[in-house]
C-alpha cells in the first residue's frame, strides 16, 4: 500500500539517498509520484477510522482485495485499494468510496465485497442497497459530495483525510503536502510568517481561542530579551469526552500537523518540537511516529531541512491519563516528567515554559491550519468564517443526532444548521433539547438559542464556549441535572487537587447536585450553589477549575424549571435520575419473551412465557438492564 | 571573615506574632552593651523586603555574622543563608534564636518580662557567634581502583558498570572464572537459571575487561584509610600479608541459602530441596513423575518464603518446558503475596504449571506420594499427588569471612543475620556523599535482578565520587580535628564513634595519634566530649562556643530559673512544636539547643554551675531507638550521672541536674517535663555562692578535666541495656563503683590543689581550709607529692609545706 | 523604620501601587502578599510559609486586583507586584471565595483546631457539607512536602494520588527510608495534621 | 516478574539519566510488565536520579499507571459524554456485578481488569467497550456477557 519509493525509504538504512536537497527536489518528487498515478484508475477507499475499524473495515478491505483478485481484472486497470483515516461519517461505517467517481457505500460488510466488485467494477452499476438514503426524502444518494452531511461542510483542515493513506508520505506529497513549508523556508522571513498568521486572524483551537499570531510574537520578543532555545509543542491531549477531532487529524493526516509545526518552528526559531498525544489514541501515536520517521527520511524534518539550513525535529510524548494535562502549564510539567499540576499564569509558557524557556503550545488542529494560511494566503483564510473568528472549526457532532460524526464548518454558522442540516436532526424527535459545547467546562445551549452563530465570542456570550469542539446534542430524554452532574463528576475525577476551590469545590457542588438528583434540597440551595459556583470560578488556580462551574451555571440559567422539578416536585422530567423514576412494562407492547426477567439482576421481574411481565418496583434497583435488553422496547420509565 | 566579629542582629516582629508578646524595643535596650555591629527590628526579615534590607546592612556595615531573633532555624536558616550568600555570608555564619516558639508563643507575662528572657537568649547567641572561626571544607583526592570485596554477584555488575565508564576495579571473588560463578550462583540465588543467559554475557564482559582484575578473596587482615585512599590487608595462603590500595569500597555480600530442616518429612530420597533439584536440572537427570514444589519453612519469615516461591515458580517453568511429563505444581502459603501478573499466570498455565495456595494455619502433611493441605478457598483438605517433592531452602547466617570483614567497617549484622549499614538519620548537609557501598542479598533478601541493579547503582555512586573529586567538589560537611600533639592514641574516640568517623589503625600499630575520617564523620561530637586528653575538637560548634553561649545566657538569668540544654532533634523539635501549638509553660527555663546531647562535654555542666546555674535540664531523644547519633543520648546520660555523683560529693542535691527524653512529636510531654523540673527546683533554695561552695564547684570542674576521670568515664559510657561493647567499653553500671572511687580521689585532689594554689600550706592548714580531718587527706598528699602534682616547699613544725607541683 | 523608608524612597526601581486605598511602594520581584505584610496589611494564608516557594494552592490569600477597568481575583502569595494596580484584600468577591473555601475546609479538615479558628475569623462557624472523615485535619496544601524537599532536602514524602483522593504519604504508604524524622514538616504544618501522619511516615 | 535484569536495563538504557524521562520510562516498563512492581519503580527512579517519592507521586497521579499486577484480559468501558447519554454507566455497573469487582481493579483470579475511560473518541459507536484492544460497538449487557464467556473459556 505504500509507494515504491516509500517502501524503500522506511526500510532504508542509508537515508541520505532519499533526503530532498532543496525545494525544487520536493516539487520534482511530487511530479514523479503524480506521474506514477493514473488519474482514471479506480481507487477503492476503505475508511480505517476508529469507527469503521471497530465495525470491521479491515475485513472489508481484505475481502475486496480477494474478490478483485478473484475477478481477474486486466492488469492496467486493477483498482487500487487505499485505507485512509476517518471520513467523519462514523455512524454509517464501514465506508467504502470509489474514486474518481465518488460513489459512496455505507455500512459495508465483508460479504458485500463480491457484489461491489461484480456490480460496480465489472458492470459499472452502483449497489443500490449500500447507498446512503436521505432520512427526510427517503431518496438514495450515490455520491459523497451530494450527501447533506458532507455538502454543507467546508473541509480545510480535514481536506486530505479520506483521500490519503496516512501511513504513506508520498500520498501526502501528492496532494501538495509540505509545499507550504517549502514556500515559507524559501520565500518568507520568520517575521513574515508570523505576520501572515496574525493577518489570517487564526485563533487557538484548543479552547481559549487566544490569537495564535500574537502568542508567537510575544514568544519571539521574550527570546530576544533572554536569548536561548525556544520550543514548540503540539497539544494532542484531547481530553474532552465526546470530542475526537484531534485524534482524527493525527490519525488521518499526521503530516498536516508536522508541517504546521515545522512552519511555526521556523517562524519562532525553534529547533525542537514535541507532540503530546493522549495514550488512549494508539493509532494516532503509530501514524505520527511513522510520519515523523518518513519526514525525517525525506529531510523534511531533522537537520538542514530542504537544504535551507533550518533544523527542526519532533518528539512524541504519550500522555499518561490526566485530563488536566491539556492545560498548558500542566502539560509542560508532565513533559518535564513531573506530576501534571498546573502552575499559575503569568508567567505564560510563551514567556517561561519548558525548562524555563519560552514555549509555544498550540492545539494540533491549530497547527493543522497553519500550512493552509501559508499556502493560500492570510486574505483567503480571513475571508472564511466571521470577523474575530476566522477560518473553519472541526466539531465532533455526537449524542442524540442522526448523523453522528466529524464536521468541519466555517465559523459563524448557526447551531441549528449544524444539528439539523449536517447532523440530520434528532432521531425520533423534531427538535433538540440542548447542545453542549466546549467539553466538560463548556455549557448547554437551549433550543431557543438555536440561531446562535458558532464562533468564539458568541458562544462565550451565551455562557458556553468553543472549547476544543465537542458538540453533544441532547434530546428530551436527557436530564439537565444529570448532565451537569456527569460533567462535574468527570471534572472531580480529573481535578489535580492542587488548589482548594477546585479540589473541594467540585466535591461540594456535586453534593448539591446529588441532593437535587434525589429530589431533595430547596430553591434556596440552588441560589447557594450558584454562589459557590461563582467562588470556584473566581478562586481556582487554573482553567479546569475556573470553568468547571459552567455546566451548572448554564443549566441553571436555561433549565431552572427542570431543577425546580427535581427539588420541588421531586420528579425527573427526563426520567433519568434513578431515585425519582420507576420502571414499568407497557402491557400493549410486551410480548412476554422473558428477556427482561432473565437479565434482571434483582430477579424482580415476573411473568409467564408469552404473557405480560411485570416489575416489582419495591426491589427494583433501577439498573435499567430490562430497558436496555427489551427487544420490543416495552419497558417504560417515568 | 575577620577576627573581630561584626555581628548583625535582626529581630522579627512576625507580623505581630512576636512583637505583640515581646517588647522588642525593650530587647534592643537590654542588648545595647552587647557586641553587635547592627541591630534592627523588622516586620518580616524572612520575606523579600526584609532580606533585601538585611543584604543592604551586610554590605553597608560589613557584617560577617548574622543573628536572627525569630522562629526556628530548622525551617528558616536555609532561606537566610541562601539570601545572604550573594553578599558573602555562609550558612555557618548565620545563627538563629527562636523567640517565637521558645518565648512569645509559650509564655504569658508582660511583654517587658518576656523581653528580658528574649534578651538573655540573644545575648547567648551573640557570645557564641563571637567565637566563630572561619571554616574551610577540605577537598579529598580520589584516585586508584575501586575495591570490590565480599564475593557477591552484585560485585560483577558493579565491576562491569565501572569498566564501561573507564574506571579500574579489583574484584575479590571466590570464583575465578565464569563457570565457577554460575555453579555457585544457585547457593545464593536459587531459581535463577532463567537469567543465566544474560548473566553469562555480563560475566564474560567482566572477565574479559582489562579494567577489572579478579582476585581470589583472601581473608581480610584490616581495612584502613578513608575515601580516596583505602588500604586492605590480605592474608595470603603462605601466611604473608599483602596490602591493596583503592579509592572506594564496594561490599558485595550475598546471603547463602542452606537446606532447611526437612528431616521430619517422610518420602526419603524422593524429597529434595531447590538446590538439589537445580543440580539435577543442570545434569538433566530428572526422574519422571509429578513434581510438587512445597514452599514451607514459615519459620524464616515471609520474605524468605516469597523469595523461594518465586524461585520455585521459575524452576517449575524450566521443568515444565524441558520435562513436560513432570507436570510441576507449586504449593505456597496463602499469606504470602506472589509478585506475579496475569501474564505470568497465563504463561504458567500454558506450560502446564499448577499453582495452589494452602492455608498456613494447618500445616501440610507429607505422606508417601501425597501431600495433604488445607485449601483457603473451599476450607477442605485436599491431596496433591507427587513423585518428587521439592522443599524450600532457608537463608543462612552471614559467613565468618563476612564477620571478619565487617569488623573494620560501619556495617553490622542485625539479629536474624541481616547486614545493616550504620545509617544515621541526619540531614543531607550533615553527611558527606556515601563512600562505602553495601550491596547484595545479605542486607535484604532480594531478587537477582534487584541485586544486580544494586551493584550497578553502587558503581554509579563511585563514579559520581570520582566526578565530584575531579571538580574538586568532593568535600566533607562537618569536620572534627584531632590535635596530633595532644592525642595519645588511646582509641576511645574510634570505639564510641557512631559513624566510623575515626580512621582505624592497622593491628599492632600501637597507640599512634588518630585521624578523623572527615568524610564519614557526621558531627555527633561525642568523641570530642569523651577524649581524655581533650585532643578532639569540633569545628564551629566548639565546646568553647557553647560555654560562651551558656555564660551569656546565665549572666542574665535569675536564681530560680533553670538552664535547658536540648538536643537539636527530639528536644528542640518538641519545644518548637509546643510553640506552634500554642502550649504554655512557665518561662523559668532558658533553652539552648545543641546538635546532639552526646556532644556536650561533662565539664560544660560543671562550668554552668560554677557560673551561677542553680539547675540544669537536659532533653534529648528517646535513648538508642531514636537518637540520631545512635548512642549520643546514652553517652550524655552517664555524663549526667557523673555530674550527679560529683554534686553529692560537694554536698549539693543530685537533682539539680536532670535528664529527660522527648520525641519530636511530643510537645505536651516537653511541657510536662519543664513544669515538673521547675517544681522540683522551686523546692530547693538557690545554691548559696559562698567561698566554700564555689571552691567545691571549681574542684568539680577541675575533676572533670582530669584525663584519668575522663578515661574511666569514656570507657563506661554504655547503657546496661546493651549486650556487647566494642574495645575497652564496659557496662556503665559495672564500672559504677570504680568510677565513684576515682571521682572521690580526683575530687579531693582537685580541692587540695585548689587549696595550695594561692600559697604553700601544711597538711593541717590544708585540712582546715577544706574543713576535712587531717587523716583523711594526708595519704593523698604523700601520693600526690610522689606523682609530682605537689612539691614540698619546706618544713614547718614537722609538717611538709606543699605547693602545686610541676606535673 | 522611617529612616529605612526614607532610604528606600531615594533608591530607584520603586513600584508604586495601592492596597485597600493605602499607597505602597515595592520592588521588582516582591509579591503582593510580601508587600502587604511589610506595610502591616493582614491577608490570611494557609499553604504559605516563608521557608519554601509559594504555590498558591489554598487560595485563602486571594485578593482582587483592579487595573484599567479589569478586575481579577489572584492569589497574593504568588502574584508579583505591578505598578499602578489597585489591590483589594477584603472585597465582596474575595470574601465570597474565602468563606466558601473555609466552609469546605471545615467539612474536610474537621479535626483541625487551627482551621476552625481561622474560619471563625471570617464568620464561618459551621458547614453545610458532609463530613466524611471526622479525624482528617489535612488540607493537602503540601507545605510538608515542599519543606521536606526544599529545606530538609530528602523528599521523603510526596502528594500521592490526585483530586479528592490526594494524600500526603511516603511512597507505597510504607515507612520512608529517606525520612530522617527531623520533624520540620511538623513545624510548618498549618493544621496540625502532620502530627497524625508523622509516625506512619518516618521509619 | 518473569522479566529479567537485562530487560529492565534495556528499557532504562533508552533513557539518558534525566528526570524528564520519568513518565516515558514508567510507560515503557508498564508496557513490558503490564504493571510497575516496586522493584522496577526503584530501578527507574535510581536510573533517572529522582527520589522514589516523586516516582510514586507520578505513578499515582496519572491514571494509566498500575502498581498492582494486572489480569489476563483488560476491559475498558468508555464513559465519554456520548456513551454516558447512551447508558455507558449502566454497562459498568452491570460488569461490576458480573465480575464482582469494582472499576479500576482486577478480579481475584487475575482474569479480568475492569477500567473506565473518559472517551475513546469512538462516540459514533456509543456505548463502546474495549476488550483486549477489540472495540465492542453499541455494546450491550448481553453482548458483553458473551464476550466474557468466550474469553474465560479460552
Amino acid at each position: 500500500m505504500m509507494g515504491d519509493a516509500m517502501a524503500q525509504v522506511s526500510t532504508a538504512r542509508k537515508l541520505e539517498e532519499f533526503r530532498l536537497p532543496n525545494a525544487e527536489a520536493l516539487a520534482a518528487y511530487r511530479e514523479a509520484i503524480l506521474a506514477q498515478r493514473d488519474p482514471n484508475r479506480t481507487v477503492i477507499i476503505v475508511c480505517h477510522g476508529t469507527g469503521c475499524l471497530a465495525n470491521g473495515s479491515p475485513k472489508v478491505a481484505a475481502a475486496l482485495r480477494q474478490s478483485i483478485a478473484g475477478a481477474g481484472i486486466a492488469a492496467p486497470v486493477i483498482p487500487e485499494i487505499k485505507t485512509t483515516g476517518c471520513h467523519g461519517f462514523c455512524s454509517r461505517g464501514p465506508l467504502v468510496i470509489l474514486q474518481p467517481s465518488g460513489l459512496f457505500y455505507q455500512k459495508v460488510k465483508e460479504k458485500d465485497a463480491e457484489e461491489i466488485v461484480q456490480t460496480t467494477l465489472m458492470e459499472g452499476r452502483p449497489v443500490e442497497r449500500l447507498l446512503y438514503v436521505d432520512p427526510r426524502t427517503g431518496e438514495p444518494i450515490a455520491h459523497d459530495h451530494e450527501i447533506p452531511f458532507y455538502k454543507y461542510q467546508q473541509r480545510i483542515v480535514l481536506r486530505n483525510i479520506g483521500k490519503i493513506d496516512p501511513a504513506d508520505i508520498s500520498d501526502t506529497i501528492a496532494v501538495g503536502g509540505y509545499q507550504a513549508l517549502a514556500t515559507a523556508l524559501t520565500g518568507m522571513t520568520p517575521d513574515e510568517v508570523i505576520a501572515a498568521v496574525e493577518a489570517a486572524g487564526l485563533r487557538g483551537r484548543g479552547g481559549a481561542g487566544f490569537p495564535t499570531g500574537r502568542k508567537w510574537r510575544f514568544a519571539t520578543e521574550n527570546v530576544r530579551k533572554h536569548p536561548g532555545p525556544i520550543y514548540v509543542v503540539g497539544n494532542g491531549d484531547e481530553g474532552d469526552p465526546g470530542a475526537f477531532m484531534d485524534r482524527t487529524l493525527m490519525e488521518g493526516d499526521p503530516h498536516a500537523v508536522l508541517e504546521g509545526m515545522a512552519i511555526g518552528a521556523y517562524a519562532l526559531g525553534a529547533s525542537q518540537g514535541f507532540i503530546y498525544v493522549r495514550m488512549e489514541y494508539p493509532v494516532a501515536i503509530r501514524h505520527l511516529s511513522l510520519a515523523i520517521e518518513q519526514a525525517r527520511a525525506l529531510g523534511l524534518l531533522g537537520k538542514n531541512i530542504l537544504g535551507t539550513g533550518f533544523d527542526f525535529d519532533i518528539q512524541i510524548n504519550r500522555g499518561a491519563g490526566a485530563f488536566v494535562c491539556g492545560e498548558e502549564t500542566a502539560l509542560i510539567a508532565s513533559l518535564e516528567g513531573r506530576v501534571g499540576e498546573p502552575v499559575p499564569r503569568p508567567p505564560f509558557p510563551a514567556e517561561r515554559g519548558l525548562w524555563g524557556r519560552p514555549t509555544i503550545i498550540n492545539n494540533v488542529e491549530t497547527w493543522g491550519n497553519v500550512s493552509q494560511i501559508i499556502e493560500k494566503g492570510s486574505q483567503w483564510y480571513s475571508d472564511l468564517g466571521v470577523p474575530h473568528s476566522t477560518g473553519t472549526k472541526i466539531f465532533s457532532l455526537v449524542g442524540k443526532v442522526n448523523n453522528v460524526g466529524l464536521v468541519e464548518v466555517p465559523m459563524g454558522i448557526s447551531l441549528e444548521r449544524i444539528v439539523d442540516e449536517i447532523g440530520g436532526g434528532v432521531p425520533g424527535q423534531d427538535r433538540f433539547k440542548a447542545v453542549q459545547t466546549g467539553g466538560p467546562s463548556g455549557g448547554c445551549i437551549p433550543y431557543k438559542l438555536k440561531d446562535t452563530p458558532v464562533d468564539f465570542d458568541s458562544l462565550t456570550k451565551v455562557g458556553a464556549m468553543m472549547g476544543s469542539g465537542g458538540m453533544i446534542v441532547m434530546d428530551q430524554r436527557d436530564c439537565m441535572v444529570d448532565v451537569a452532574r456527569y460533567f462535574l463528576r468527570f471534572l472531580e475525577e480529573e481535578s489535580c487537587g492542587k488548589c482548594l476551590p477546585c479540589r473541594l469545590g467540585l466535591k461540594a457542588m456535586l453534593e448539591y447536585l446529588d441532593k437535587f438528583a434525589q429530589g431533595q434540597g430547596s430553591p434556596q440551595d440552588i441560589e447557594e450553589l450558584q454562589s459557590l459556583a461563582r467562588a470556584v470560578k473566581a478562586g481556582s488556580l487554573c482553567a479546569l477549575g475556573g470553568t468547571s462551574p459552567n455546566p451548572i451555571l448554564t443549566t441553571i440559567q436555561y433549565f431552572r424549571d427542570e431543577y425546580l422539578a427535581h427539588v420541588v416536585d421531586h420528579r425527573c422530567p427526563a426520567g433519568v435520575c434513578k431515585d425519582l423514576i420507576t420502571y414499568s412494562i407497557n402491557p400493549e407492547i410486551c410480548n412476554g419473551c422473558g428477556v427482561c426477567a432473565r437479565n434482571c439482576p434483582q430477579g424482580c421481574i415476573s411473568g409467564e412465557k408469552k404473557k405480560l411481565h411485570t416489575i416489582d418496583a419495591s426491589s427494583c434497583i433501577r439498573c435499567g438492564m430490562c430497558m436496555d435488553e427489551c427487544p420490543v422496547d416495552a419497558v417504560m420509565v417515568e | 571573615m575577620k577576627n573581630e566579629a561584626k555581628i548583625g542582629v535582626f529581630l522579627c516582629e512576625c507580623g505581630g506574632k512576636i512583637s505583640s508578646r515581646i517588647d522588642l524595643p525593650a530587647v534592643r535596650e537590654l542588648l545595647q552593651f552587647e557586641p553587635w555591629a547592627h541591630l534592627e527590628i523588622s516586620p518580616y526579615p524572612c520575606t523579600a523586603p526584609g532580606l533585601e534590607a538585611m543584604r543592604a546592612q551586610v554590605q553597608e556595615k560589613g557584617l560577617d555574622r548574622i543573628l536572627v531573633g525569630g522562629c526556628s532555624p530548622r525551617a528558616m536558616k536555609k532561606k537566610f543563608a541562601a539570601a545572604l550568600a550573594p553578599v558573602g555570608i555562609e550558612a555557618y555564619q548565620v545563627e538563629m534564636v527562636n523567640l517565637k516558639d521558645h518565648v512569645a508563643a509559650v509564655h504569658d507575662g508582660a511583654p517587658k518580662e518576656l523581653a528580658r528572657k528574649a534578651a538573655a537568649l540573644l545575648a547567648g547567641g551573640l557570645a557564641g557567634l563571637r567565637l566563630l572561626e572561619p571554616y574551610q571544607p577540605v577537598s579529598v583526592p580520589f584516585q586508584g581502583p575501586v575495591l570490590i570485596t565480599g564475593g557477591g554477584i552484585s560485585g560483577f555488575a558493579a565491576a562491569r558498570e565501572l569498566a564501561r565508564k573507564g574506571m579500574e576495579s579489583l574484584l575479590f571473588s571466590p570464583a575465578q572464572n565464569l563457570d565457577q560463578v554460575l555453579d555457585q550462583l544457585p547457593r545464593t540465588f536459587p531459581g535463577s537459571q532463567v537469567f543465566s543467559g544474560e548473566l553469562t554475557e555480563l560475566l564474560k564482559e567482566v572477565f574479559a575487561s582489562p579494567l577489572v582484575k579478579v582476585l581470589p578473596d583472601q581473608p581480610v587482615e584490616y581495612v584502613v584509610g578513608h575515601v580516596g585512599d583505602y588500604r586492605i590487608g590480605l592474608r595470603q595462603p603462605d601466611g604473608t600479608e599483602t596490602e591493596v590500595k583503592g579509592s572506594a569500597l564496594i561490599l558485595a555480600l550475598d546471603r547463602e541459602f542452606v537446606p532447611g530442616d526437612y528431616g521430619y518429612i517422610g518420602g526419603g530420597e524422593r524429597v529434595c530441596d531447590l538446590l538439589e533439584l537445580e543440580e539435577r536440572l543442570a545434569q538433566g537427570e530428572i526422574e519422571p513423575g509429578k513434581v510438587v514444589f512445597w514452599v514451607n519453612s514459615a519459620a524464616h519469615g515471609k520474605a524468605a518464603q516469597e523469595f523461594t516461591a518465586v524461585a520455585a515458580w521459575r524452576d517449575s517453568l524450566v521443568l515444565a518446558r524441558n520435562h513436560p511429563q513432570t507436570k510441576p505444581t507449586v504449593l505456597y502459603p496463602a499469606n504470602i503475596t506472589l509478585p506475579l501478573t496475569g501474564a505470568d499466570l497465563a504463561e504458567a498455565r500454558q506450560c502446564g504449571v499448577g499453582f495452589q495456595s494452602y492455608a498456613p494455619e494447618v500445616h501440610p502433611v507429607v505422606q508417601s506420594g501425597y501431600l495433604t493441605y488445607f485449601s483457603p478457598q473451599d476450607h477442605l483438605e485436599h491431596e496433591l499427588q507427587w513423585d518428587n517433592l521439592v522443599v524450600s531452602m532457608v537463608p543462612g547466617e552471614p559467613a565468618a569471612r563476612t564477620q571478619e570483614l565487617l569488623r573494620w567497617l560501619p556495617v553490622y549484622s542485625e539479629n536474624g543475620g541481616r547486614l545493616r549499614k550504620k545509617q544515621l538519620k541526619l540531614k543531607p548537609e550533615q553527611v558527606a556523599d556515601e563512600t562505602i557501598f553495601l550491596t547484595g542479598s545479605a542486607s535484604e533478601l532480594r531478587d537477582l535482578n534487584e541485586v544486580l541493579s544494586q551493584g550497578k547503582k553502587a558503581a554509579r555512586g563511585v563514579l559520581q565520587l570520582r566526578e565530584k573529586a575531579q571538580r574538586g567538589a568532593l568535600v566533607s560537611p562537618v569536620v572534627v580535628t584531632i590535635d596530633q600533639d595532644l592525642c595519645q592514641g588511646c582509641g576511645l574516640c574510634e570505639e564510641i564513634c557512631p559513624c566510623g568517623g575515626v580512621e582505624h589503625v592497622k593491628p599492632g600499630a600501637g597507640p599512634v595519634p588518630r585521624h578523623a575520617d572527615i568524610h564519614l564523620c557526621s558531627g555527633g561530637g561525642t568523641c570530642a566530649a569523651t577524649c581524655p586528653y581533650e585532643a578532639v575538637k569540633m569545628l564551629n560548634n566548639t565546646a568553647q562556643q557553647l560555654e560562651a553561649r551558656i555564660k551569656g545566657v546565665l549572666s542574665r538569668m535569675q536564681e530560680n530559673e533553670t538552664l535547658g540544654l536540648i538536643c537539636g532533634w527530639g528536644g528542640l523539635g518538641a519545644a518548637d512544636l509546643a510553640g506552634v501549638k500554642g502550649l504554655s509553660y512557665p518561662r523559668g527555663v532558658y533553652l539552648i539547643p545543641v546538635n546532639c546531647l552526646g556532644s556536650i562535654d561533662p565539664a560544660i555542666f560543671s562550668m554552668a554551675f560554677v557560673n551561677g546555674a542553680n539547675s540544669l535540664l537536659l532533653a534529648g531523644c528517646t535513648p538508642t531507638a531514636s537518637c540520631h547519633y545512635i548512642y549520643g543520648v546514652d553517652h550524655c546520660w552517664y555524663r549526667v550521672n557523673i555530674m550527679k555523683k560529683l554534686l553529692s560529693l560537694a554536698g549539693l542535691e543530685r537533682r539539680r541536674i536532670s535528664m529527660g527524653y522527648l520525641d519530636v512529636n511530643q510537645p505536651e510531654a516537653f511541657v510536662r517535663m519543664v513544669e515538673s523540673h521547675l517544681d522540683a527546683m522551686a523546692s530547693l533554695a538557690p545554691i548559696k555562692r559562698d567561698e566554700k561552695i564555689q571552691t567545691k564547684l571549681w574542684a568539680i570542674h577541675a575533676t572533670l578535666h582530669r584525663p584519668r576521670v575522663r578515661w574511666v568515664l569514656g570507657t563506661s559510657l554504655r547503657r546496661p541495656a546493651e549486650k556487647e561493647f566494642p574495645g575497652e567499653q564496659v557496662n556503665a553500671v559495672d564500672a559504677d563503683e570504680t568510677m565513684l572511687d576515682v571521682l572521690r580521689e580526683e575530687f579531693l585532689a582537685s580541692r587540695i590543689l585548689r587549696a595550695v594554689g594561692d600559697q604553700p600550706l601544711s597538711p593541717p592548714q590544708i585540712a582546715r581550709s577544706m574543713d576535712e580531718a587531717v587523716k583523711n587527706i594526708s595519704p593523698f598528699l604523700t601520693d600526690m607529692a610522689k606523682e609530682g602534682r605537689l612539691t614540698i616547699k619546706g618544713w614547718e613544725g614537722g609538717y611538709p609545706v606543699y605547693a602545686v607541683g610541676k606535673a | 523604620m522611617s529612616a529605612k523608608k526614607a532610604k528606600k524612597e531615594q533608591d530607584k526601581g520603586l513600584i508604586n501601587f495601592a492596597i485597600n486605598g493605602q499607597s505602597v511602594q515595592a520592588r521588582e520581584g516582591w509579591t503582593i502578599l510580601e508587600t502587604a505584610r511589610q506595610f502591616g496589611v493582614h491577608i490570611p494564608t494557609l499553604c504559605f510559609h516563608p521557608a519554601v516557594q509559594p504555590i498558591g494552592s489554598c487560595r485563602l490569600c486571594v485578593v482582587e486586583t483592579r487595573q484599567n477597568g479589569q478586575s481579577r481575583v489572584v492569589a497574593s502569595c504568588i502574584t508579583p507586584v505591578q505598578a499602578g494596580v489597585e489591590v483589594l484584600t477584603h472585597s465582596e468577591e474575595v470574601q465570597n471565595v474565602r468563606r466558601w473555601v473555609l466552609e469546605m475546609l471545615l467539612a474536610n479538615c474537621p479535626a483541625s483546631r487551627r482551621i476552625r479558628e481561622l474560619a471563625k475569623e471570617y464568620g464561618v462557624t459551621s458547614t453545610r457539607f458532609r463530613v466524611e472523615h471526622p479525624e482528617d485535619a489535612c488540607p493537602r496544601c503540601g507545605l510538608c512536602v515542599r519543606v521536606c524537599e526544599e529545606v530538609v532536602g530528602v523528599q521523603a514524602i510526596s502528594l500521592g494520588n490526585r483530586g479528592i483522593f490526594k494524600e500526603v504519604t511516603s511512597p507505597y504508604h510504607q515507612h520512608s527510608k529517606d525520612c530522617v524524622s527531623c520533624g520540620t514538616c511538623l513545624y510548618v504544618c498549618p493544621t496540625g495534621a502532620m502530627e497524625q501522619l508523622f509516625d506512619q511516615i518516618r521509619g | 516478574m518473569s522479566v529479567s535484569f537485562g530487560e529492565i536495563e534495556t528499557i532504562l538504557d533508552r533513557f539518558p539519566p534525566q528526570p524528564e524521562h520519568l513518565i516515558s520510562a514508567l510507560q515503557d516498563v508498564q508496557a513490558k510488565l503490564h504493571y510497575i512492581p516496586q522493584a522496577a519503580m526503584q530501578a527507574v527512579c535510581e536510573h533517572l536520579g529522582v527520589p522514589l517519592s516523586r516516582g510514586w507521586a507520578v505513578a499515582t497521579f496519572f491514571k494509566s499507571f498500575r502498581l498492582e499486577p494486572r489480569g489476563v484480559h483488560g476491559i475498558r468501558v468508555c464513559l465519554g459524554t456520548a456513551c454516558h447519554l447512551k447508558g455507558g454507566a449502566r454497562l459498568v455497573e452491570g460488569l461490576e456485578r458480573e465480575l464482582k469487582v469494582s472499576r479500576g481493579h482486577t478480579t481475584k483470579d487475575l482474569n479480568f481488569d475492569l477500567d473506565t475511560v473518559n472517551c475513546l473518541g469512538a462516540c459514533a459507536l456509543a456505548p463502546v467497550v474495549v476488550v483486549d484492544e477489540n472495540y465492542q460497538p453499541n455494546a450491550s449487557h448481553r453482548k458483553l456477557r458473551k464476550v466474557l464467556k468466550d474469553l474465560t473459556k479460552a
